[in-house]
């Protein structure tokens, strides 16, 4: 279905997501603790905490089963999978056709499965608190999610997300439709539940009290945990990625002829994802982490604005 | 048919009549006996109006209809209801506590009685009708409803049967008055029913009066869903 | 086109092999005998209905199979007709029953010397054959016949375990709530007849004159009720999560996997072949079916998502999943009625598509479940746990099938939830701003049902399979006999090959529904898209999918192991304990405490109630406390609000009914007299 | 089959033969009774008994044979007359009389093991029994209908003195009530009777053979329709009574559940029938002088009335025999509702209905009379486990209940699909959606008893059940009976012979004659 060049664009696309990922985490963490008036570690800082993991023993529980071992390769395959599908220094995935916007939830969704197995598998308690709460958040996020990808895909066209992108790519800077307005707010909620910030949960803690995403891999170490670490990043910059393409397609390229419309393209898409990263640190430390079940309020008005984006699309 | 133009309104009148009268007797009794007594009463006015009816309309099976009514309904059967009764007490056989009182009973039978002359009329003017049958319909009709209260009203085992065997006899009357008598055969056997069905009524009885120790049929209520 | 005899001996050899299955096992006492006699050519049978059906299906052909007798007169009479439509179903009743047929005959182990084998094969193979000779019926009195049939079968296996009270009511509920749809069935059937006057589901098809719209209203309404009853559809559900729990558990896969799939069999027959809609007068059914559908797929799951018993929570699940069929053919109901054929085509591939999926991985795990009951003798997930490494086999296929019910890929509950998706998403064609709006409210329904189903089975499959043994029986577990690994394995098969492969699916699933083969092209699921002047198409494609995630995970393998520059060892340790000493299994967090937030969440459906009792050591100090004992419990609203009030009603006014029957002869008699009263007044009345 | 039926009709084709045949058959029963009151003995009276039944029903079936080949067939000038509407009637007297004599044997012997009845009472029992399929063998076969209520009232008779042959309380109650009820309803019935004769005497017909079913056929066009009118009215209310149509049924749940179980199996299964047979033959007649539509709405009225209360009373019922009791009255309404709807399929509905109801019905009775031998006790609370103290009794008892609230592939399915069918094809909603409801009900009340009593465990504790009882099922004699019956239970849900269906098609022709409309869409059957 393609010729060698388009394969070797996705694939190099995608490589860069990964790479990038972790930047982004930096960069969160680093704006993070200017906020909050200290210097923080380096952007660069999670690449080296990646570096040391992979090369680190391991413990392993003695209560798990093969089920924890293999859920931070079935996490990093599939958020690594899914980054084929997005583009994002592009204007383009070469595979959109393959997979489209459902098919990268649904392997965010396969990535979670597996996240929360590996949380009940270690017969902690931890465990099972964070397996717990996240059920419940991914429970209310994915409607919220989907209703978002519902606008969206009304608006400009479908759900494979190059042709959405491309549509995006054609007005000027910023998709300013009502419909479109709502389902950003819904977006960015949807983000911070999806990649666990506060006020969904807070990763900087390990108390019982915040944790959800953090309790559930409590038990990694070494090599899983640094899979388990990165595909998180990668998940995350996807979803800035989403955010930024769809929303703001100020600044992409409107064709691929022109070698430095895309090299431009690409920079404002790093300084773009940069930026919003930025703003949800900033937001990180403007709000306090929510009661656990006060945060199903927030992603039901996640859902809402959402649904009133569809209604102000067919009014 | 022939002779049905001359025939004297009067007897037929005067024996319907007696019939209702020997009804009444019936209802506001409450002894067996002497209930038994009015029946028999009311049969052989039965007989002569059937008698009657068979004179001026010449068909001869009518006569033998009498004359089976006389023997069966007037003799044959109160002897039988006396024999197997004899056994029964006496305090079975009066009706003391009817649920229609007698008083209200018998204000009722003559409102039967205006019923059926009302619904007679209704039923039959289209139609055309001889002399006997406008006189003896409205009759044999209350003789009919009159039985049926009777059932209805009265608790005592003995009085019901004896409200059947009324309703037999306002059936009997109705037939031949409307119909001179349908053929033989099915007269024998309606008297062969009836007949049988007195026995059988009086084995039960009889049974009632051993195992229940009373014939009140107030304490026959223990087959019912609740 | 009509085919002729290869397939009618086809078709006979499976009707054969099922009555040898059934008649066969009475021959033999021994219990082991019996279970090969009745489950091999059961078997044997399902491999012939699948050719048959397979053949039929992708051909697009019919086979046309009159008895050679009337059972009682013209158009009495047991009368076939397979077509493509036929032929789908009948290929998912013949993929489960193999897969069924297999992983009973080491089932049936659990059972011998307790129980008559023989009463359970011959249910069982009676059970599977009244379901094909359901589909295949080609009048109203050979389809009543077999419905009823099986209805009368499952019966029997719901109440196997007979000396139970709990599953003789669960057996009561379910044969008195499937017989009242049977009569709605039969009122739709009738009204058509009433309509054509024959009773073929031919005249039904082709109607001398087209039926007026208000019989067909009233023929919809009829078979929505009544198949819907069958199906487990929102709110006629209540015996389904009753009755499929209760049977054993082979038969729990067949009836989840497969019987109610032949209510959607129904449904479909009347909704698109007999009363196809063809006015946007009819879009109200497919509304109604789209509201039904998602109430039905968000109620089911999130009853399954607090259920302990996990028999219970599948067969909860069931009724989520026929939520989404029907979901899928209410959409596809919409969108013929607005003569929208590419759109209707999808929305009807999506739903057919999720009644194969749901069978293959709801059989699976059934059996699966019955594979835990088998192994620990119980179906109560607050004591199982750690089985993952007592039983790994039916662990892993266990996991296959809660990763693809949980719409995952690469599995297939993902394609068929992409193509409803999909279906909801092209709703914007639908001309109509109501049906819009309350379409993508059933988007929400069906996106949360999407989200809670992870969440349920990521509770089922941890709390029954991971972390520690919760009891001694499931401390005790040992893996199950290799035929129910064999059955379990061919279901898990289907799981993948009908994820990987679509177009092994959605191409039969085109040709036997006469659809454009164009939406199931090979293995990319497309749906073309046009909203206001932007064209685009949207596809997805499972092998490809599923390439690059293989591809991906070597890359990571390579890098991984690349980066490493040495090796690195693994320590077994025990869970990290904050210093506290032992963990012990009363620590961990158990089933209910897993769906305990999303209890608090939808509080207002489930109504739980806690009871908590303290023991103290001295009423002086309430803070020091002997023991604490918590129960919660939730209530079904649907029985409590809808089937309690309702069945006292009528339960009542029969009641006072009865009472006329007082014992008193007087008052007998005077009920004649008034009945002949009140008829001599009617008679003059009426003309 | 056919083939036998066709050499036994040609062999009855002479009209001589058939009315030798005819009185022949009559005589059989007689035959019994004399024979057992020749000989006094318990053995002799169950072997002639069984014996006379056996030659009534090879009689019988040779008569319809003739029916079938001839369409109709009379002797002794009018006196007897029997079409394929009195031979469709006829089958069930001879078959379940015969089945019954059977059945007799192993359930009067077990009673007189335990003493319940002495030898005088077993005597008397087979003389009844005699003489009680004799007078309703004459309902069908009479062509006077004066001679047809004669009959009727005579099975009444017969039928309350065999009631009456237990002393215990209950029985005499029931004994006398239903006499009480059943004479004055047929009272009704003669008052209609001669309202009958009186409009075809009045219409000009020969005052000697006016009272002829055949006669007033004829003339059913002349009749005055204002006395029809109120003449059906009293037959149906008359005979109504007997057939325990609601509200007049009352009686019948008393009298059949107190009755020895095989006379319990000839009352619903047989008796009911005859009366039915009745009201029917003066709904062909009222048809013809009013036009289909009167009797028939006044049938649906009732038939829906019956098939409602029996709902509201087998959903409550504690006793197992009045359950099935009040489970005849659903049927005969089920009947006269068919017969309402009318048109070929309700027609043969009807029939069928009446032949599968003759044979599921003494099926239970049959079993319920070996279990509560066996558990010694008719409520159905006391009863469990019966699949598994007595296998066969049990899985008949199964079968025979799955068939009587009309389960597919069973018998009555069938007749009630026809049924259905006729009335929603006719589009008489209303009656066929409330009868259709109330099945439903009855199906649930059935099988909420039938269930927890075959099923379960006997042991349960609190339940009475004889210590020791042996995981047996009652002897051949008892089983047998049911067996043959399950038999065509399950047979007739596959397959209605074809003679039957023949048989069914010229009813429908007869219902034609007095204009009940039959479909010629529908008439496709009789070939």
């Amino acid at each position: 279905m393609a010729d060698v060049a388009t394969v070797a664009i996705g694939v190099v696309q995608a490589a860069g997501i990964v790479a990038l990922a972790p930047f982004l985490t930096g960069v969160m963490r680093k704006v993070k603790a200017r906020t909050q008036k200290r210097v923080g570690a380096s952007v660069l800082q999670p690449y080296y905490d990646l570096a040391k993991l992979l090369k680190k023993d391991e413990v392993v529980s003695d209560q798990s089963s093969w089920v924890f071992r293999a859920a931070p390769w079935v996490m990093m395959v599939a958020t690594v999978t899914a980054a084929l599908f997005v583009p994002a220094l592009l204007p383009l995935s070469p595979f959109g056709a393959v997979g489209d916007v459902l098919v990268v939830l649904g392997l965010f969704g396969l990535a979670r499965f597996f996240t929360m197995l590996a949380g009940l598998d270690v017969a902690s308690a931890f465990g099972g608190l964070g397996t717990s709460r996240e059920m419940m958040m991914s429970a209310l996020a994915e409607p919220a999610m989907f209703m978002t990808i519902f606008v969206v895909s009304l608006t400009l066209g479908g759900t494979n997300l190059s042709s959405l992108v491309g549509a995006a790519a054609q007005s000027a800077g910023f998709v300013a439709v009502p419909s479109m307005l709502f389902a950003l707010i819904a977006f960015f909620i949807v983000i911070l539940a999806e990649t666990g910030k506060v006020p969904f949960d807070n990763p900087a803690t390990h108390l019982e009290l915040t944790m959800i995403h953090e309790a559930m891999v409590l038990e990694y170490s070494g090599k899983s945990l640094a899979l388990v670490q990165w595909s998180q990043s990668i998940k995350q910059l996807i979803l800035l990625a989403l955010l930024v393409n769809l929303f703001f397609p100020a600044g992409m390229p409107p064709s691929l002829d022109a070698g430095w419309q895309v090299a431009a393209g690409a920079g404002a898409f790093v300084a773009k994802v940069a930026l919003v990263a930025a703003l949800v640190a900033f937001v990180e430390t403007r709000v306090a982490k929510w009661r656990l079940f006060r945060v199903p309020d927030l992603l039901v008005m996640a859902i809402a604005s959402s649904m009133i984006g569809v209604i102000f699309y067919y009014l | 048919m022939t002779g049905l133009e001359i025939l004297p309104a009067d007897i037929l009148t005067i024996s319907s009549a007696g019939l209702l009268i020997a009804t009444f007797g019936v209802v506001v009794r409450r002894g067996f006996a002497d209930w038994l007594s009015a029946y028999r009463y009311q049969t052989i006015v039965l007989a002569g109006v059937t008698a009657v009816i068979a004179y001026y309309t010449g068909v001869w099976e009518i006569y033998v209809a009498a004359a089976l009514t006389l023997v069966i309904k007037a003799v044959v059967i109160p002897r039988v209801l006396v024999r197997v009764t004899r056994k029964i007490k006496d305090e079975f056989k009066i009706e003391a506590n009817p649920y229609v009182g007698l008083r209200l009973s018998v204000l009722i039978s003559a409102l039967l009685v205006a019923l059926s002359y009302a619904l007679t009329q209704q039923m039959l003017s289209s139609s055309s009708l001889d002399v006997v049958a406008m006189t003896c319909l409205p009759v044999s009709v209350s003789l009919f409803f009159i039985g049926l209260f009777v059932i209805v009203s009265r608790r005592m085992a003995l009085n019901q049967v004896v409200g059947l065997l009324i309703i037999e006899n306002g059936l009997f009357l109705f037939t031949t008055a409307l119909t001179h008598g349908v053929s033989l055969v099915i007269e024998i056997g309606i008297f062969a029913d009836i007949l049988v069905g007195v026995v059988i009524s009086a084995i039960l009885l009889f049974r009632i009066s051993q195992t229940f120790d009373t014939l009140d049929i107030g304490s026959l209520e223990k087959l019912r869903d609740d | 086109m009509i085919i002729g005899d290869g397939h009618s001996v086809l078709f006979y050899l499976v009707i054969l092999a099922f009555i040898a299955g059934a008649l066969v096992p009475l021959a033999f006492r021994n219990s082991r005998k019996a279970s090969v006699a009745s489950f091999a050519p059961g078997a044997a049978g399902s491999v012939l209905t699948i050719a048959l059906a397979a053949s039929i299906a992708v051909s697009g052909t019919a086979l046309e199979m009159p008895l050679p007798f009337a059972a009682a007169a013209t158009e009495i009479e047991f009368q076939f007709y397979i077509d493509g439509m036929s032929a789908f179903f009948m290929l998912i009743i013949g993929l489960v029953t193999l897969a069924v047929s297999i992983y009973s005959i080491g089932y049936s182990s659990e059972y011998h010397e307790k129980r008559s084998i023989r009463a359970l094969g011959f249910l069982f193979n009676l059970f599977v054959l009244s379901m094909i000779l359901v589909v295949a019926s080609d009048n109203v009195f050979s389809f009543l016949v077999f419905w009823e049939a099986m209805s009368l079968a499952s019966f029997f296996l719901v109440i196997y375990e007979h000396e139970s009270e709990g599953s003789i009511r669960a057996g009561m509920t379910y044969i008195v709530m499937t017989h009242l749809g049977t009569a709605f069935i039969l009122g739709s059937f009738l009204a058509m007849y009433f309509q054509t006057g024959s009773l073929s589901f031919d005249s039904f098809r082709s109607p001398g004159s087209p039926m007026p719209a208000y019989i067909r209203d009233i023929v919809f309404v009829l078979a929505l009720v009544g198949f819907g009853t069958k199906a487990g559809l929102v709110p006629m559900h209540v015996w389904l999560p009753q009755a499929h729990p209760s049977a054993p558990s082979n038969v729990s896969a067949l009836m989840s996997a497969v019987m109610i799939k032949t209510a959607i069999y129904g449904l479909a027959r009347v909704t698109l072949d007999f009363a196809a809609p063809s006015s946007p007068d009819s879009a109200w059914w497919g509304m109604l079916m789209v509201v039904a559908g998602s109430a039905s797929a968000l109620i089911g799951v999130l009853y399954a998502a607090i259920e302990k018993d996990i028999k219970r929570a599948l067969a909860f699940s069931s009724i989520e999943n026929i939520g989404i069929v029907i979901l899928g053919l209410g959409l596809s109901v919409v969108f013929l009625s607005f003569g929208l054929q590419a759109l209707a085509a999808v929305a009807l591939l999506a739903s057919m598509y999720h009644s194969l999926n749901h069978a293959a991985f709801k059989s699976l795990l059934f059996m699966g479940a019955g594979s835990v009951l088998f192994g620990t003798h119980t179906k109560n997930m607050e004591q199982l746990g750690g089985l993952a490494k007592k039983m790994p086999w039916t662990a892993l296929l266990f996991l296959i099938g809660a990763i693809a019910i949980s719409g995952l890929p690469p599995l297939n509950g993902f394609a068929s939830e992409w193509l409803t998706m999909q279906a909801l998403l092209s709703s914007y064609q639908v001309p109509n701003v109501a049906l819009q709006v309350s379409i993508s409210f059933a988007s929400i329904a069906f996106a949360l049902t999407a989200g809670i189903a992870l969440a349920t089975f990521v509770r089922m499959f941890g709390a029954t399979f991971l972390s520690r043994p919760r009891s001694k029986e499931a401390e005790h577990a040992k893996e199950v006999p290799k035929t129910m690994i064999a059955g379990m394995s061919v279901a898990a098969g289907l799981c993948i090959v009908f994820g990987i492969l679509p177009f092994a699916a959605t191409g039969m699933i085109a040709s036997s529904f006469g659809l454009d083969e164009s939406v199931a092209s090979f293995n990319v699921l497309t749906v073309p898209y046009s909203v206001s002047g932007i064209e685009s198409i949207s596809s997805m494609s499972m092998p490809a999918v599923a390439v690059m995630m293989g591809a991906a995970g070597a890359a990571i393998a390579g890098f991984v192991l690349a980066s490493g520059s040495r090796k690195t060892a693994r320590k077994i340790y025990s869970t990290w304990d904050c210093g506290f000493g032992e963990l012990n299994e009363r620590m961990e967090y158990t089933a209910s405490s897993l769906s305990q937030p999303i209890r608090t969440v939808f509080r207002a459906l489930y109504k739980p109630r806690m009871t908590i009792s303290k023991d103290r050591y001295s009423d002086s100090n309430p803070y020091m406390k002997k023991s604490m004992r918590v129960e919660s419990e939730t209530k079904d609203v649907f029985e409590d609000r809808l089937y309690a009030p309702a069945v006292k009603t009528a339960v009542g006014f029969f009641d006072r009914v009865r009472r006329i029957q007082t014992g008193k002869v007087n008052a007998y008699l005077l009920y004649v007299m008034i009945a002949l009263a009140l008829l001599l007044l009617l008679a003059r009345v009426m003309p | 089959m056919t083939e036998m039926l066709t050499a036994l009709a040609d062999a009855a084709a002479l009209p001589t033969v058939s009315s030798a045949l005819l009185l022949s058959m009559l005589l059989a029963p007689v035959a019994g009774a004399v024979a057992v009151t020749v000989s006094r003995k318990k053995r002799a009276a169950e072997v002639a008994t069984a014996a006379s039944a056996s030659l009534m029903l090879v009689l019988a079936v040779a008569l319809i044979g003739a029916v079938i080949s001839e369409k109709r067939i009379s002797a002794f000038g009018e006196l007897f007359y029997l079409d394929s509407f009195g031979a469709v009637v006829l089958l069930p007297i001879a078959g379940v009389g015969f089945i019954s004599s059977l059945y007799s044997i192993s359930y009067m012997g077990r009673q007189y093991e335990h003493d319940l009845i002495d030898d005088r009472r077993i005597i008397r029992y087979y003389q009844g029994f005699n003489i009680f399929l004799l007078t309703m063998l004459f309902v069908p076969v009479s062509n006077n209908m004066g001679t047809m209520w004669v009959a009727i009232e005579a099975t009444t008779l017969v039928s309350v003195l065999l009631i009456m042959l237990y002393t215990k309380e209950s029985a005499i109650e029931a004994a006398w009530k239903y006499l009480i009820i059943a004479t004055v309803g047929l009272s009704f019935a003669l008052f209609g009777t001669v309202f009958f004769y009186y409009a075809n005497v009045t219409a000009g017909a020969d005052p000697e053979s006016a009272m002829n079913w055949t006669g007033m056929v004829a003339n059913s066009k002349l009749l005055d329709p204002n006395i029809i009118k109120v003449a059906f009215v009293f037959v149906l209310v008359g005979l109504g009574t007997k057939a325990g149509l609601a509200p007049m049924h009352t009686w019948l749940p008393d009298a059949h559940s107190e009755a020895p179980t095989p006379v319990s199996a000839l009352l619903s299964g047989v008796l009911l029938n005859c009366s039915i047979y009745g009201i029917l033959r003066f709904h062909i007649i009222t048809s013809g002088t009013l036009g289909a539509e009167f009797s028939s709405q006044l049938l649906m009225l009732l038939g829906v009335v019956s098939v409602g209360i029996a709902a509201a009373s087998i959903y409550f019922q504690k006793d197992m025999k009045r359950m099935l009791a009040y489970s005849s009255v659903e049927h005969m309404g089920i009947v006269a509702v068919a017969v309402g709807f009318g048109g070929f399929f309700g027609i043969y509905g009807a029939l069928l209905h009446i032949i599968n109801h003759a044979i599921a019905k003494p099926l239970m009775f049959f079993a319920s009379g070996s279990i509560s031998h066996k558990y010694e006790t008719k409520a159905m609370s006391e009863i469990r486990g019966i699949i598994k103290s007595m296998p066969v009794t049990g899985a008949l008892f199964l079968i025979g209940g799955l068939a009587i609230v009309g389960m597919p592939p069973f018998n009555i399915f069938v007749s009630e699909f026809l049924i259905l069918s006729s009335g929603f094809g006719s589009g008489q909603f209303l009656p066929s959606a409330l009868v259709m409801a109330f099945l439903v009900v009855i199906f649930a009340g059935f099988m909420r008893h039938l269930v927890r009593m075959v099923f379960g465990s006997p042991k349960e504790p609190g339940k009475r059940l004889p210590a020791g009882m042996a995981k047996e099922d009652e002897g051949r004699l008892a089983v047998v009976p049911m067996v043959i019956l399950a038999g065509l239970v399950v047979v007739l849900g596959f397959y209605v012979p074809q003679p039957l269906q023949e048989l069914a098609g010229d009813v429908a022709q007869i219902f034609g004659q007095g204009s009940v409309a039959v479909s010629p869409v529908e008439g496709g059957a009789s070939g």
